[in-house]
């Protein structure tokens, strides 16, 4: 019997029917959306108890407090805490801590530079041959830089180079090497620490306070307290850029970039002339130097209204206790002579809110003492272009944001061996010859020692939470173990070396292995104080000839560390005034704007020194006359899609130059060619 | 009927007693509209795989080129139900000569304004919640249900079109079928009309009741904006001409004479009086938009615009060049009965009723609310611009078939004695 | 009448073809397809509530308890389990299984749960306990010594602990998931119903239970 | 056609004060770990997901009398809100006590109605599957579930932190209806170091946001378009105030 087309139709008939009055079609309809909401490429929630710690953020560089969460042995979420001296909410980048554990910027295993340039994966045992064969050769013609500042690791590398022979160890120049050596200067025994909380009159002159300066988590928990119902402290923001704090002080006080020293001596000699004095042998030359910033001279000087001068010292007078915080807008740079010009200015209104933070010291065999390494100007020693046989990099990124990073790249290069201890590949990184990875936060036992700004001892011990990437080493541990196989034992394990620390600190190691801080008590001030006007008179002198258009970096925490780049949830908070498309913008007033023949959208190169920057005009008028803004933090050239390719690095345009009179390297006054594309 | 030696190759499948071209002529016809269906097709997938991050819609425009496409489309497809509305119900005889056409043509503008939902709504296999999680206070889901009903209609009123074709209409069955929906099409003319006419006015609905949005909010009668009763009365005012203007389109391609002068005439006489009205009501509307409703959300007219490309100059195409000008064409016989002036006024109608549809569409969603917030210009990407030419290609590949194997105009033998 | 007779017959034979296709049609769609679309998992351990109810005395809460932040700890953990298994305490096969592929690699035991709800739903144990369904519903009455402990527990999760084996895992396989899970419609079942809405907290509104 | 305000018990509400607000972004960050909202790479703005944005307001002066302002704009959790209205298979709904305007997810079909019907661009079209990098999915929170490509998603003023502290309270059988003020806060909120977003219950006496929002410096955004929203803002700069409305030349500041 064949079937013919009639009976086949039939057949479909009966079956489309049958198939009609059973679930098959309609559970495949609701199924199919189902399947919608479950598609199984979707990533899933994690299940689980939810187990809290408490902890110390060592990416976010405010050393705020955090409090992990963790859903089966993995970081879910941090959140602010608010019990943490220097806590209480978070930065877009301790908010971003536990997404940055698996940044596609992570270096999970140690590579090592093969012929034709390119950085192969390599086991432990084969990197730690090369680094000990390497360490070894070079003897004490090893020089190491370090990024982190606060950690045991510091004191650990000085030990580890002492061992070598070597005092060539670095840190990454920032406001705290520019306050410390100000600080040395004028007699401090520790670091000087700012009481913010005992303050009633906060005047910030080129510190971005509360965007980027210091403990700025803690700063703006101060901040938000001074705004409660019943009002606390005033903020009075001084600086070239309307930012984040002129955004929210109670005044923005305009001020030309790197007028901000002429702009504290004109304070001071207001002051000066009312009578005020300080305790030091030279205060009275002091004085005499002062003479040459009468409120009308500095309006000759920096165009800023004598009047605005004259209202702020009252302002300052009136307060019961105010606080001058000087530095700069870029973190780094600005020289000692401004950070001393506020300090005077600080103890002529008595010096209440001045604090002497001592340091716990070396605790290990040949360590030097923070303030002596932070002495080192790295600066100037990859100037000078005399390169060591071995260079060692512990999380420091100086290719990116060291001034002019062609000359730093050109010392890295002509480096005969270069290893970077890093937990993300970055500019530095991708130039060295060996690349080893270490854990980042809450992935290690770490440690975390009085960040500049705090006005108590600080410390604090954090802990390893989660696991990182298998292959990546505790910095610590890693730095112990090296140079115990290069002959020199310095403790038996980081472990020890916290305990050290917390003994000479009198701290209770228990507590502090279970995540509390500890805070220490508050030093008197140095009975009498050393001003060297000389130092700040030279350093003013510069500001008379500035160039016609000036640089006014903008700081932008979101936008990451100069050795984590971008953090892949910030990339999104990027600002149109920052970067348009991936273009660079550059802040420019009207008047500035038209002065120069440049219109709202121009295309622009700016150049400086041996640097050079292509940008769109953006007309903003939060900015002085003849500065140019430039956002920090864009513009890498290594880590990873969220970085790259975005904008351009200011650090470009830095033009290093000798602070005259402390001799510091400063880039706070870079003036500028600007020329239509 | 002998095959001639001449007869193209499905000369067979002809409609009864009309000459059609070569076949190798049809196909190569065919092949660019073809390729354009292909492109189509492929954006399509494009959306349907890999989401709507492939298109030029953003945040700001969630609504774009699709919608104003479907908006249009349904707004000149609505010669289908009017015509309906008019043969059937009122009875306006001379009408059955260009019926066949509207239906078609509205077919192909609600189907393919469903094909277009589709790729634009983010979630294509939840659709079906629309009827069964419907929400009875949302416009849209008036859309929803009236769209597919509506088109469900139209499906039923092409069908004995379909089943007059010739081999077809030999099979008893068919014939027989054919004949008792023909019997019942003035019934589904008048649930076509009632369907129509409530989709076309939730679509305006859809823009009036959105009082976040200035732009588009218009107060109403009882739970009607008054954008629900302008957008009825602007598709009855276009969908008409439209169906003429396919229809002329369609002889100029074919070179030969598809429907009378007459019955163009009565379409555009309908098509004027209607927009008429519409036009009327549109200047009311506008009037009181100004006076009333944007000082109320403390905006000013001028607001409203902005440079070049949302520019006052849209709304002076809208009201005058493409609402008062074919009014005044169309409604006057003289005027409208010389032939360049009548397209002239036609294809006015329709682009104005586009332009409402744009400007409703996207100008709404440009135009910024918060003070703070700035004027977006909204530019369709590739894939948008050929999943719409997918749905013309689909229309014209629709069209070229049924012109070519159905009856489609009654008059065309008559017309085209030699 | 045998013209009629051979008529009836004609008509069978000729939709013969047509009954065929439903009936073939109608086995797929309420037999085959509903058996094809669900895949079979056993889970991962042979754990009987039975011999840890009855043989250790324990009580239900003593894994399924609330935590302190108002959660609820549905599934043991590990740990849990190794403070008694740390090694074999019985001579069951299935415990020494037990202790070898997951308490000594410390390997998380990757039950199946049949009451498994998708990552948008948040089921809260805590406002489905006794104290809120008892006062009408005596039948959920812990305290009701006629009343099977976990009465109110069964109106949505399996009884299970009076059986030695486990029921297998069964799982849709285009949904992923379980064939046993509830439904939103089961959920309004009671969330809908507006008896409950003076008496009980429950609402109908979207975010009671998605997240 | 316009909604009826629906009228609870509980109004959780934020009172966000654009003085405080240096603009720094953390709260966005902290959204989106909360929330799993995937980071993007991409130049346009316009397409990519900000539950919590911040703009940059400017009070239109040239130097040196410029000032400018950083708004955060959440969902507004509009009273009388103009996108559930609309949702035509009621994906988004305002129904629960508190107020909170919900979205479903596994129920939404990506028209964009709700979106075109916002005034605030509060809500958010997941253009594509939501990527993370290879890695960072590790680190998702178990509280939200994640969006598939097609949806709307909006802040949910952390609606889930209300599930969990209603859960608190119901194991230390507390009342869930009067929590205490701080108890549930929304992850923006908790982040802000400058304490810029009060979070709260707006008919609470006992909640600071209850008082704030009836500071005469608060004011809402758009408030005259009738969309009586549960986020409020303070500033004592007239300015700033006066750009949270739409105001004809001739009506003055606050009209």
């Amino acid at each position: 019997m064949g079937i013919d087309r009639r009976s086949f139709i039939k057949f479909a008939a009966g079956a489309g029917l049958g198939v009609t009055a059973s679930p098959l079609p309609w559970k495949m309809i609701d199924d199919v959306a189902i399947w919608t909401q479950n598609w199984p490429w979707i990533p899933s929630n994690p299940k689980g108890e939810s187990v809290w710690a408490a902890t110390t953020s060592k990416y976010c560089p405010s050393a705020c407090g955090l409090k992990v969460r963790m859903v089966n042995g993995q970081a879910v979420r941090a959140i602010g805490d608010a019990d943490h001296p220097l806590g209480g909410g978070l930065s877009p980048l301790a908010a971003a801590e536990i997404q940055m554990l698996n940044s596609p910027a992570r270096v999970k295993r140690p590579l090592r530079r093969i012929a034709d340039g390119r950085l192969e994966p390599i086991s432990w045992e084969e990197a730690e041959k090369i680094l000990l064969d390497k360490l070894g050769a070079a003897g004490p013609q090893v020089a190491c830089v370090s990024g982190d500042e606060t950690g045991s690791s510091l004191g650990a590398l000085s030990a580890l180079l002492a061992g070598r022979g070597s005092n060539q160890l670095y840190v990454m120049p920032s406001d705290a090497q520019a306050a410390g050596r100000a600080w040395r200067l004028m007699g401090g025994k520790g670091q000087v620490g700012y009481d913010l909380e005992g303050s009633d009159f906060v005047l910030a002159v080129g510190a971005n306070v509360l965007e980027s300066w210091g403990t700025f988590i803690r700063n703006r928990r101060v901040f938000s307290s001074s705004r409660g119902e019943v009002p606390g402290a005033s903020f009075v923001y001084a600086g070239p850029v309307q930012n984040q704090s002129a955004a929210v002080a109670d005044q923005w006080i305009p001020l030309r970039p790197g007028s901000e020293l002429v702009f504290l001596l004109g304070l001071c000699a207001v002051l000066a002339q009312q009578g005020r004095s300080v305790e030091a042998g030279d205060f009275l030359s002091f004085r005499d130097m002062l003479s040459g910033y009468d409120p009308q001279q500095v309006n000759a000087l920096t165009e800023i209204p004598a009047q605005v001068l004259q209202s702020t010292a009252a302002a300052l007078i009136r307060a019961e206790r105010p606080l001058i915080l000087a530095g700069s807008e870029c973190g780094y740079g600005g020289g000692a002579a401004t950070v001393m010009a506020g300090l005077a200015l600080n103890l002529l209104l008595g010096g209440k809110t001045l604090r002497d933070v001592l340091l716990s010291g070396p605790v290990l065999p040949g360590e030097k003492a923070r303030p002596d390494i932070q002495a080192g100007d790295l600066a100037a020693y990859m100037g000078k272009g005399a390169s060591p046989q071995a260079l060692l990099f512990y999380s420091a990124n100086p290719a990116y944001a060291l001034p002019s990073p062609k000359t730093v790249r050109e010392f890295i290069q002509t480096t005969p061996f270069k290893a970077a201890f890093t937990s993300f590949l970055d500019e530095t990184a991708s130039l060295c010859d060996l690349v080893l990875p270490i854990t980042f936060s809450l992935e290690g036992l770490d440690d975390l020692e009085s960040p500049y700004g705090c006005a108590k001892p600080f410390y604090s011990v954090c802990r390893k939470l989660v696991d990182g990437p298998a292959e990546a080493r505790p910095g610590l541990e890693l730095i112990l173990d090296l140079s115990a196989k290069l002959g020199k034992k310095l403790a038996p394990s980081a472990q020890d070396v916290i305990k050290a620390k917390a003994k000479a600190l009198r701290a209770n190691a228990t507590a502090l292995n279970q995540g509390k801080v500890f805070e220490g008590s508050v030093a008197s001030l140095p009975g009498r104080f050393t001003l060297l006007p000389e130092i700040m008179r030279k350093a003013a002198e510069s500001v008379k000839n500035a160039a016609p258009t000036l640089l006014a970096p903008l700081s932008r925490t979101a936008l990451g560390t100069a050795q984590s780049g971008i953090p892949p949830f910030n990339a999104k908070l990027i600002r149109a005034g920052e970067l348009e498309g991936n273009g660079m913008q550059a802040l420019l007033n009207r008047t500035t704007a038209y002065s120069r023949g440049l219109q709202d959208g121009d295309l622009v190169r700016i150049s400086a020194g041996q640097g050079e920057i292509v940008a769109r005009v953006r007309i903003f008028e939060g900015i002085v006359p003849d500065a140019l803004g430039l956002t920090m933090g864009l513009g890498h050239t290594a880590l990873d899609a969220f970085s790259l390719g975005k904008g351009a690095n200011v650090a470009d345009l830095f033009t290093p130059a000798p602070e005259e009179g402390s001799g510091l390297t400063v880039w706070n006054r870079v003036g500028l060619t600007v020329v239509k594309v | 009927m002998n095959a001639a030696y001449n007869a193209p190759l499905d000369a067979e499948l002809f409609p009864e007693g009309l000459s059609r071209c070569s076949l190798k002529k049809f196909l190569i016809w065919l092949l660019p509209v073809s390729l354009v269906l292909l492109w189509g097709l492929y954006a399509a997938f494009k959306v349907l795989s890999t989401g709507l991050g492939v298109t030029g819609l953003d945040d700001y425009f969630g609504f774009g080129l699709w919608i104003t496409f479907d908006l249009a489309v349904i707004a000149l497809g609505a010669g289908a139900f009017f015509t309906g509305l008019l043969r059937y119900i009122l009875n306006i005889d001379p009408l059955k000569n260009i019926i066949n056409l509207a239906v078609i043509v509205g077919f192909i503008c609600y189907s393919g304004a469903m094909l277009v939902l589709v790729l634009d709504i983010g979630q294509p296999l939840r659709a079906w919640f629309g009827y069964w999680h419907a929400n009875v206070h949302s416009m849209l889901t008036e859309v929803i249900f009236c769209i597919t009903c509506y088109c469900i209609v139209l499906v039923i009123e092409y069908i004995p079109l379909a089943l007059e074709q010739r081999q077809l209409n030999r099979i008893p069955f068919l014939r027989i079928l054919a004949h008792n929906l023909h019997v019942f099409m003035p019934l589904f003319a008048g649930i076509g009309a009632f369907l129509s006419t409530f989709h076309q006015g939730s679509l305006g609905g859809m823009y009036g009741v959105m009082f976040g949005r200035p732009y588009a909010f218009r107060e109403g009668f009882f739970i009607w904006p008054w954008t629900f009763f302008l957008f009825v009365l602007s598709a009855v005012g276009s969908g008409p001409v439209f169906t003429v203007l396919v229809a002329s389109l369609m002889e100029k391609i074919t070179g030969r004479k598809l429907v009378s002068w007459e019955i163009k005439s009565i379409m555009g006489k309908i098509a004027g009086t209607m927009l008429c009205v519409y036009i009327f009501f549109k200047f009311l509307d506008t009037w009181w938009w100004i006076a009333d409703s944007l000082p109320k959300a403390g905006m000013s007219f001028d607001q409203m615009f902005h440079g070049w490309v949302y520019g006052k100059w849209l709304m002076v195409m809208e009201l005058f060049v493409c609402g008062l000008v074919p009014c005044v064409l169309l409604v006057k016989k003289s005027l409208r009965d010389r032939p360049a002036l009548f397209y002239l006024a036609a294809l006015l109608d329709c682009a104005g009723i586009v332009i409402n549809r744009y400007v409703m569409t996207v100008q709404t969603l440009a135009m910024p609310v918060m003070p703070f917030d700035q004027w977006v210009v909204y530019t369709p990407n590739w894939v948008e611009w050929a999943a719409s030419l997918l749905v013309v290609a689909y229309g014209a590949v629709t069209l070229s078939f049924s012109y070519r194997y159905l009856p489609v105009f009654p008059q065309e033998k008559e017309l085209n004695r030699e | 009448m045998v013209e009629k007779k051979q008529r009836d017959a004609g008509f069978l034979t000729q939709a013969a073809p047509f009954f065929l296709g439903l009936a073939v049609a109608l086995c797929l769609g309420w037999w085959a397809f509903p058996t094809l679309l669900f895949s079979e998992h056993p889970q991962p351990v042979a754990f009987t509530h039975k011999s840890h109810l009855e043989d250790a005395g324990q009580d239900c809460a003593d894994c399924h308890f609330f935590r302190e932040d108002g959660s609820f700890s549905g599934l043991p953990s590990l740990e849990q389990c190794a403070e008694c298994h740390v090694s074999s305490i019985g001579d069951s096969k299935a415990e020494e299984d037990f202790v070898q592929n997951f308490v000594e690699p410390e390997r998380p035991i990757p039950w199946r749960v049949h009451q498994k709800q998708p990552d948008n739903v948040f089921f809260s144990h805590a406002a489905h306990t006794a104290a809120t369904c008892s006062p009408c519903h005596m039948e959920y009455d812990p305290d009701d010594g006629e009343n099977k402990p976990d009465a109110l527990c069964s109106q949505c999760h399996l009884s299970l602990e009076e059986l030695d084996k486990l029921p297998p895992y069964k799982e849709n396989r285009l949904t992923g998931y379980s064939k046993t899970t509830m439904k939103m419609q089961q959920c309004e079942a009671c969330h809908a119903n507006p008896e409950h809405y003076g008496t009980t907290n429950a609402n109908n509104a979207c975010y009671t239970c998605h997240k | 056609m316009t909604t009826e305000l629906k009228k609870f018990r509980i109004r959780w509400g934020m009172v966000i004060d654009v003085d405080k607000c240096t603009g720094c972004g953390a709260c966005m960050v902290a959204c989106q770990a909360e929330n799993n909202v995937p980071p993007e790479n991409t130049s346009n703005r316009r397409k990519s997901l900000n539950w919590l944005l911040v703009y940059e307001l400017s009070n239109g002066k040239s130097f040196p009398g410029h000032d400018l302002a950083y708004l955060p704009r959440p969902c507004q959790q509009c009273g009388t809100y103009p996108c559930a209205s609309v949702c035509p298979v009621i994906a988004t709904d305002k129904n629960e006590e508190g107020g909170i305007v919900s979205q479903i997810y596994p129920r939404c079909i990506g028209c964009r109605y709700c979106m075109a019907a916002c005034p605030y661009h509060a809500r958010y079209f997941n253009w594509r599957d939501p990527v993370w990098p290879a890695g960072m999915e590790k680190n998702l929170s178990p509280d939200v579930s994640v969006r598939p490509r097609g949806v709307v998603e909006k802040c949910s003023f952390c609606h889930h932190r209300f599930m969990q502290a209603k859960d608190k309270a119901r194991v230390e059988e507390r009342d869930i209806f009067d929590l205490e003020d701080g108890e549930y806060v929304t992850a923006c909120a908790e982040s802000c170091p400058n304490g810029a977003i009060v979070f709260g219950d707006l008919n609470n006496p006992k909640h600071r946001a209850h008082d704030l929002a009836a500071s005469p410096q608060a004011f809402r955004l758009l408030e005259r378009l009738g969309t009586d929203p549960q986020v409020y803002y303070l500033s004592r700069r007239e300015w700033v105030r006066a750009q949270g409305d739409n105001r004809l030349p001739d009506e003055g500041n606050r009209g």
